[in-house]
């Protein structure tokens, strides 16, 4: 690096302007509570201290150029190699590699969610006569009312109640669809099995234990056969429609210019399948 | 390069570990074990007498599970990363080693990591959600014993509008009404700052706003006695602005009503200490139902004795302390409004032998 | 013309201050702020060990409950406004213009001016305690709490000239603030150099963006509330006096709209100083800067709207506690974020446990404790139990002091070798750092418990029965633990200074701009303005076989 | 960094780097934007939450205060104001080319214009303190009222203090064609007090005093 040719190089110079009005401004509030001569003082010094800083800038800023008496050392390219990442030649990756589309996690879960309603509602119909008991039990996680109602209230439609929960199932099985989209590709093979079993049973694990403050409506009408069998249905659904999808490739490993889409002798890097 | 002591790193992550999750785990322990030497004065929330303040155990618990969960999750992978992605030569900086594969990301991991925390942030909000419509109600529940609950610098008035008296310092309430459980429904209102009305085992606190009035539901599940405090900072004595709730049985609470209902008791035997009392400036600010006296910027002492405290709570009510306290509230409660009234002596004790008679 | 201002005429120590005095070199003007912010902690330390020794033990007469009341609005007024914004406005001015390969910052005599009213409100500030017109004659600090409520500041009951001060200190050292966040966003937008597009600055610098920004936003509403509490002080106006119509409540919403960006304001730097510290000494680039940048701006924009978690218990109706609550845990995530992608970074990389990096862990181990009572705190009912006591104490120090401070004390012994060219030493540095873990966990660990237990916060004393004894004696000795380790602290940064290893120019082998200029830098930064390609400038040059821009 | 063989480099992106006065000056207004919005706030919150007179209904209306109605007066007011911004513009345009005499002109017309709406406001002020007996300490419309509508006229009054500096430089033959950016960044300052102007406007003059009614 040379440093002989370097550009002119100017710096502001000090001034005691900003200072002097700052400590103006200062005296000039502090004279509410003191004394008006000591706002006079401090406006007097905000003015001094204004005009000169303005006097610095205006009509053009003064500047002053330093001696450049010091230089960095340069720095010097390292020997050592970069550890690459065993599994791929690109070192430098996001990753994984390939990943499910997002857009399959979105749709599994989607679909899980209408299936795993199904199941439910039919359970509500079957034990209860009503597919709306389901509906308002689900809905007593975020209504207070519910937990207040008699069994034939449970049976009725209930506007809110459907709104609550709807909401709850849309919004609970878009995010978990869009795990199990994610989460896929890096579960340890059978992701299938883990989607259906493995992950409905923590879940319901985690209901079991928490269902008496997470939801008492649920807990006290709970039917545990369906609750499950609701889980696991979109579980199934939705980890066989992720699983379905077609991975893409992220790219990741590809140099940015081919990335860029530019082919030129020496930026492809060579090949070395291990 | 400096050097790097080669095995501290992983005595500084256990001691990391342990540092930071001593405090809660110590809390777990002495908060959860109800053998634990806490004193029967603790108002802890998880101490509850109260429904409301059952229901917010209850939240409490969840939401203490699903953080401690977290936590420990997230100091073992810290501790973890430390352990096993330590530097493996200590005065090595990176000559021989080199590098590590530098790793930009991961999308898919990022989007879990972004997506669980929004899961749980859901589920969270549904059941917080939920209580806090169950438990913050703005209208009385029916049959609710109402009391109006007045925050004053430093200390607090309760009155029972429709029973037709007012106290201090001591709220009254009882468990039941007609063998079933009682609700009581609080209006907070504040003469001068804002104040917050705070009874851990009854219930979350409120504040007590000037310009505003707020409502407060508790329903306790046993009789004893109950401390909180003011809980928002009101000026010099916010300190000793304590509160006493007393929860009776149904027919102790109708006796202290009828009690309280009367007016000041009178004894010709201490009258010259009640004279005394009404020609100084005391009843400027005291009431004492029956006399001449009724201010309304302190407590109303009708029923003085009847109360187990002075000074809001700050001092028990002996004779003693009520000797001390008429001669210089300022020695107990510094800064609190009521002057030493520079009396003699022998008037501290002819205006306190009176005052011991307001049963 | 040289570039110091060398006054002959005067005598070396004067013309060495007078240097100093008017300086607008933002390298200067950085040690100044960060070294008036440490002598602030000093004292807002002091005001807070006080404290402690009165709590040690219910019953204490070691300050009268006037005092008490003076030393904490005065302890939270510092450490909020005196310490932490002047340390992050500092660092943010040295090392900004350095990162982004510039010679000053975009407004030079502006960046002088923001300081100087900083300087001189705080010093407004603390001659209260000798000036104010008080109740019981001349010297009276304010006495009215950091969040200073209305009514309580109104001038029924908050006579004499205290929480004028306060409000008249702020407002200068806050229009200071606004000064230098309107400076450093320009700085950062309109002067980086050649190659140093917006997705290639450091992170450090994005959150300084965001964080100038909050600052340009947030810091006005105070000074209207302010001016409005003035008015009604002085002249007797009726905002917040409640006989007349006004609204105690409308001080709540004004001070929080300002109070909970601040507190972002306050901690988005330890963030932007953990994620330098932790890449370099794990020798690893920073895990997922897109979703760091992408989370830093949501924090940025949330944080505008969960003020009123601060107000559950004033009263407010069931949907808005239900909306905030909601505000409230969603910043929460963008949180959480950073935090895996901290851990993430980590992972897989070959960490080396230099003083920087073990107080950045300390950070993480510590900000995950504060940021989790943090969601606890945002649901409600569990709000209505704990708000404004112990447990909300134990809480925000655990995110400023156990985040905040932790961290700048990995940034002090990270760049002050680029500051002073010394290195700190490791030894004491590791004894500061251990002493402060343990006495800081030991004093505000057992505040979550004293709270839940029910001991509200700013009480001078407490009853004898309450069962609050022994936490607060914890409390209490873990204070003796954290002065040692400030000692500690002190006594390294004078030995190194002295007599520090000269660090040279890039002493952690690091990779952002900085790293490439002489320690200390020149006054003009750079010989030649630098270019960039990547994130990482000097990784490309340290590998130019495999550099980072290949694959960004 | 020049070590790096700059063969196989690709090229440097641009920065895209924007003029640092501009945005300075854009940021400022931000946070006066937040500083008004603040106080405008706090106006609306509190119309008609006043206790005692004189209301709004009292003051602006013809009978109490004077000849003529204070809305109506105001707008004539205000006229001067948005007026004083196209003013401003053409002033600046010539200053772009250069034509300095020109410049003067439309300056001048600027200042003059705010100094009559300055001039107006303190006019009201007048009226409203000695016929109305409204001020500050009177009651919650007084203190809202006198603080928003000052701190706007504060706000005039420094962009009026800093055209009075420019017209005397111009007058000393200082003002050139390259000062016309810096002459641009003063009339957005202006063009946001203006426009503050009409948000106060009709905050006080309109919904306050038809609110509160």
């Amino acid at each position: 690096m040379t440093t002989h040719d370097h550009q002119r190089i100017e710096l502001p110079a000090p001034c005691t302007g900003p200072m002097l009005c700052a400590f103006g401004i200062t005296l000039g509030f502090a004279g509410i509570v003191t004394s008006w001569p000591v706002a006079v003082v401090g406006v007097i010094f905000a003015l001094a201290g204004g005009v000169h800083w303005w006097r610095q800038v205006l009509p053009d800023p003064v500047e002053i150029t330093p001696d450049i008496t010091v230089h960095p050392t340069p720095i010097e390219p390292r020997p050592e190699r970069v550890a690459k990442l065993t599994t791929h030649r690109a070192h430098r990756a996001r990753v994984p590699l390939e990943i499910h589309p997002y857009s399959a996690g979105i749709t599994g879960g989607l679909i899980g969610g209408l299936v795993m309603a199904a199941v439910a509602l039919t359970g509500s119909w079957l034990e209860h006569g009503s597919i709306w008991f389901a509906i308002n039990v689900m809905a007593g996680t975020a209504m207070p009312s519910i937990g207040d109602m008699s069994t034939e209230g449970l049976l009725a439609y209930d506007a809110s109640a459907m709104m609550t929960a709807g909401t709850m199932q849309l919004v609970l099985c878009l995010f978990i669809g869009l795990l199990y989209g994610v989460i896929m590709p890096l579960l340890p093979r059978w992701p299938v099995v883990w989607g259906t079993l493995i992950i409905p049973a923590v879940w319901c694990g985690l209901m079991l234990a928490a269902m008496s403050v997470v939801n008492p409506a649920l807990e006290t009408h709970i039917d545990w056969t369906w609750f499950i069998g609701a889980q696991v249905a979109f579980g199934l659904v939705c980890s066989v429609w992720v699983v379905r999808a077609e991975k893409i490739d992220t790219m990741q490993h590809w140099s940015y210019l081919e990335r860029l889409g530019m082919e030129a002798p020496g930026v492809q890097p060579e090949e070395d399948d291990e | 390069m400096r050097q790097i002591a080669a095995r501290e790193g992983s005595v500084a992550l256990f001691a990391t570990l342990a540092a930071t999750c001593v405090a809660p785990a110590l809390t777990a322990a002495l908060v959860c074990d109800p053998s634990l030497p806490l004193h029967s004065g603790t108002p802890s929330m998880f101490d509850p007498r109260s429904a409301p303040a059952e229901m917010i155990l209850d939240i409490t618990w969840l939401v203490i599970a699903i953080c401690a969960v977290i936590f420990v999750v997230m100091e073992g992978l810290i501790i973890w990363a430390i352990i096993r992605y330590r530097a493996k030569h200590a005065r090595d900086t990176a000559g021989d080693t080199g590098e590590p594969p530098q790793v930009y990301g991961s999308n898919p991991i990022e989007l879990a990591w972004t997506v669980i925390p929004l899961l749980i942030v859901f589920v969270l909000f549904l059941v917080s959600a939920r209580g806090i419509f169950e438990i913050d109600k703005q209208e009385p529940p029916p049959g609710a014993l109402e009391v109006r609950v007045v925050g004053h610098r430093w200390w607090w008035e309760f009155d029972y509008g429709d029973l037709g008296f007012s106290t201090a310092a001591e709220l009254h309430i009882p468990l039941t009404k007609d063998g079933q459980p009682q609700s009581v429904f609080l209006t907070l209102e504040s003469a001068d700052v804002i104040h917050s009305f705070w009874v851990p085992q009854l219930g979350g606190k409120k504040d007590v706003v000037p310009g505003r009035t707020n409502y407060l539901w508790l329903q306790p599940r046993e009789t004893g006695r109950f401390v909180g405090q003011c809980a928002e900072y009101c000026g010099a004595q916010h300190a000793g602005m304590l509160i006493n709730v007393v929860v009776h049985e149904e027919d102790d609470f109708n006796a202290w009503v009828a009690n309280q209902q009367k007016p000041a008791h009178d004894d010709p035997a201490t009258a010259d200490g009640r004279d005394l009392f009404l020609s100084t400036a005391c009843i400027n600010c005291h009431t004492v139902r029956g006399t001449v006296a009724n201010g309304t910027f302190a407590p109303d002492l009708t029923h003085l004795m009847s109360r187990s405290v002075l000074g809001s709570g700050v001092i028990a009510n002996t004779p003693e302390h009520l000797r001390a306290w008429v001669w210089d509230p300022q020695d107990a409660k510094p800064g609190c409004d009521m002057p030493a009234m520079k009396l003699t002596r022998e008037d501290t004790d002819r205006i306190c032998a009176w005052l011991e008679t307001l049963h | 013309m040289s570039s110091s201002p060398v006054r002959p005429d005067l005598s070396p120590p004067l013309s060495r201050l007078h240097e100093w005095v008017v300086t607008v070199d933002h390298k200067r003007l950085g040690v100044m702020y960060i070294v008036t912010g440490l002598v602030f902690f000093l004292i807002g330390g002091f005001e807070a060990a006080m404290m402690r020794w009165q709590l040690a033990w219910p019953g204490l007469d070691i300050v009268m409950p006037e005092d008490f009341n003076r030393l904490f609005t005065m302890h939270g007024t510092t450490m909020v406004f005196l310490v932490g914004m002047p340390i992050l406005l500092g660092s943010a001015n040295y090392l900004v213009p350095l990162m982004i390969g510039t010679r000053d910052m975009a407004f030079p005599r502006l960046n002088a001016f923001g300081f100087w009213l900083f300087f001189f409100g705080g010093a407004l500030l603390y001659f209260s305690y000798f000036g104010a017109q008080g109740l019981y004659g001349m010297g009276s600090a304010p006495d009215v709490g950091w969040f200073a409520y209305a009514p309580l500041t109104e001038r029924t009951f908050s006579r004499g000239h205290s929480t004028d001060y306060w409000i008249l200190g702020l407002m200068v050292s806050g229009f200071g603030s606004i000064a230098t966040g309107i400076n450093l966003v320009t700085t950062i937008l309109c002067m980086r150099c050649t190659g140093m597009r917006l997705m290639k600055m450091p992170l450090f610098v994005w959150i300084m963006l965001v964080d100038a920004i909050l600052i340009v936003v947030a810091m006005p509403p105070l000074a209207a509330a302010q001016v409005m509490l003035l008015f009604d002080r002085s002249l007797g106006a009726h905002f917040f006096d409640v006989q007349a119509g006004g609204s105690a409540v409308l001080w709540q919403n004004l001070f929080w709209f300002f109070g909970h960006p601040e507190v972002y304001i306050l901690i988005l730097p330890a963030f932007a100083f953990v994620s330098e510290i932790i890449p370099v000494f794990s020798r690893k680039v920073l895990f997922g800067y897109p979703l760091m940048v992408a989370a830093t701006v949501t924090i940025g924009f949330i944080s505008m709207g969960v003020w009123v978690h601060h107000m559950f218990a004033i009263g407010l109706s069931p949907a808005v506690n239900t909306l905030f609550m909601a505000s409230t845990m969603l910043i929460g995530v963008p949180t959480g974020i950073k935090m895996f992608n901290w851990v993430a970074t980590m992972f897989g990389g070959r960490i080396r446990l230099h003083t920087p990096m073990l107080f950045s862990i300390g950070f993480l181990a510590q900000f995950l404790f504060g940021g989790l009572t943090g969601v606890m705190l945002a649901v409600v009912p569990f709000d209505w139990q704990v708000s404004d006591s112990y447990f909300v104490v134990g809480h925000f120090h655990y995110v400023l002091f156990g985040g905040l401070i932790f961290s700048i004390f990995a940034a002090i012994y990270y760049w002050f070798p680029k500051v002073s060219g010394r290195m700190l030493s490791e030894a004491l540095g590791k004894w500061q750092f251990w002493l402060l873990l343990i006495g800081f966990n030991l004093t505000f660990g057992p505040m979550h418990v004293s709270g839940m237990l029910g001991m509200p916060r700013r009480i001078y004393t407490y009853q004898l029965d309450r069962g609050w004894e022994i936490w607060n004696l914890l409390s209490s000795i873990g204070v003796l633990f954290q002065a040692l380790a400030i000692a500690f602290f002190i006594w390294n940064v004078i030995r190194s200074l002295q007599r520090g290893t000269p660090a040279g120019d890039d002493p952690w082998d690091a990779w952002t701009l900085e790293w490439s200029t002489t320690s200390p830098p020149p006054a003009w930064n750079f010989d030649t303005d630098p270019e960039v390609r990547s994130r990482r400038p000097l990784w490309d040059a340290k590998h130019p076989d495999d550099p980072d821009w290949k694959y960004e | 960094m020049s070590a790096l063989p700059a063969h196989d480099m690709p090229p440097l992106a641009r920065t895209g780097n924007l003029p640092r006065g501009k945005l300075g000056v854009l940021l400022l207004i931000l946070s006066e934007v937040f500083f008004f919005g603040t106080l405008i706030a706090v106006y609306v919150f509190y119309i008609g939450h006043h206790t005692g007179g004189p209301t709004p209904k009292d003051v602006f209306d013809a009978p109490l205060s004077g000849p003529t109605w204070q809305p109506l007066a105001v707008s004539f007011n205000s006229v001067f104001l948005l007026v004083s911004s196209l003013w401003i513009v053409l002033a600046h345009r010539a200053l772009c080319r250069g034509a300095t005499t020109a410049f003067g002109f439309w300056w001048l017309a600027t200042f003059a214009c705010g100094s009559v709406f300055l001039a107006g406001t303190a006019n009201e002020w007048h009226g409203l303190i000695m016929d109305d007996g409204l001020w500050m300490g009177t009651n919650l419309f007084g203190s809202c009222y006198y603080t928003l509508v000052g701190f706007h006229a504060l706000h005039v009054t420094a962009g009026l203090t800093i055209m009075a500096i420019v017209f005397v430089l111009t007058l000393a033959g200082k003002m050139h064609q390259r000062h016309a950016g810096k002459i641009e960044l003063l009339s957005w300052y202006w063009h946001f007090v203006d426009a503050v102007w009409i948000v106060v406007f009709t905050i006080v003059y309109v919904i306050g005093w038809w609110g509160a009614a």
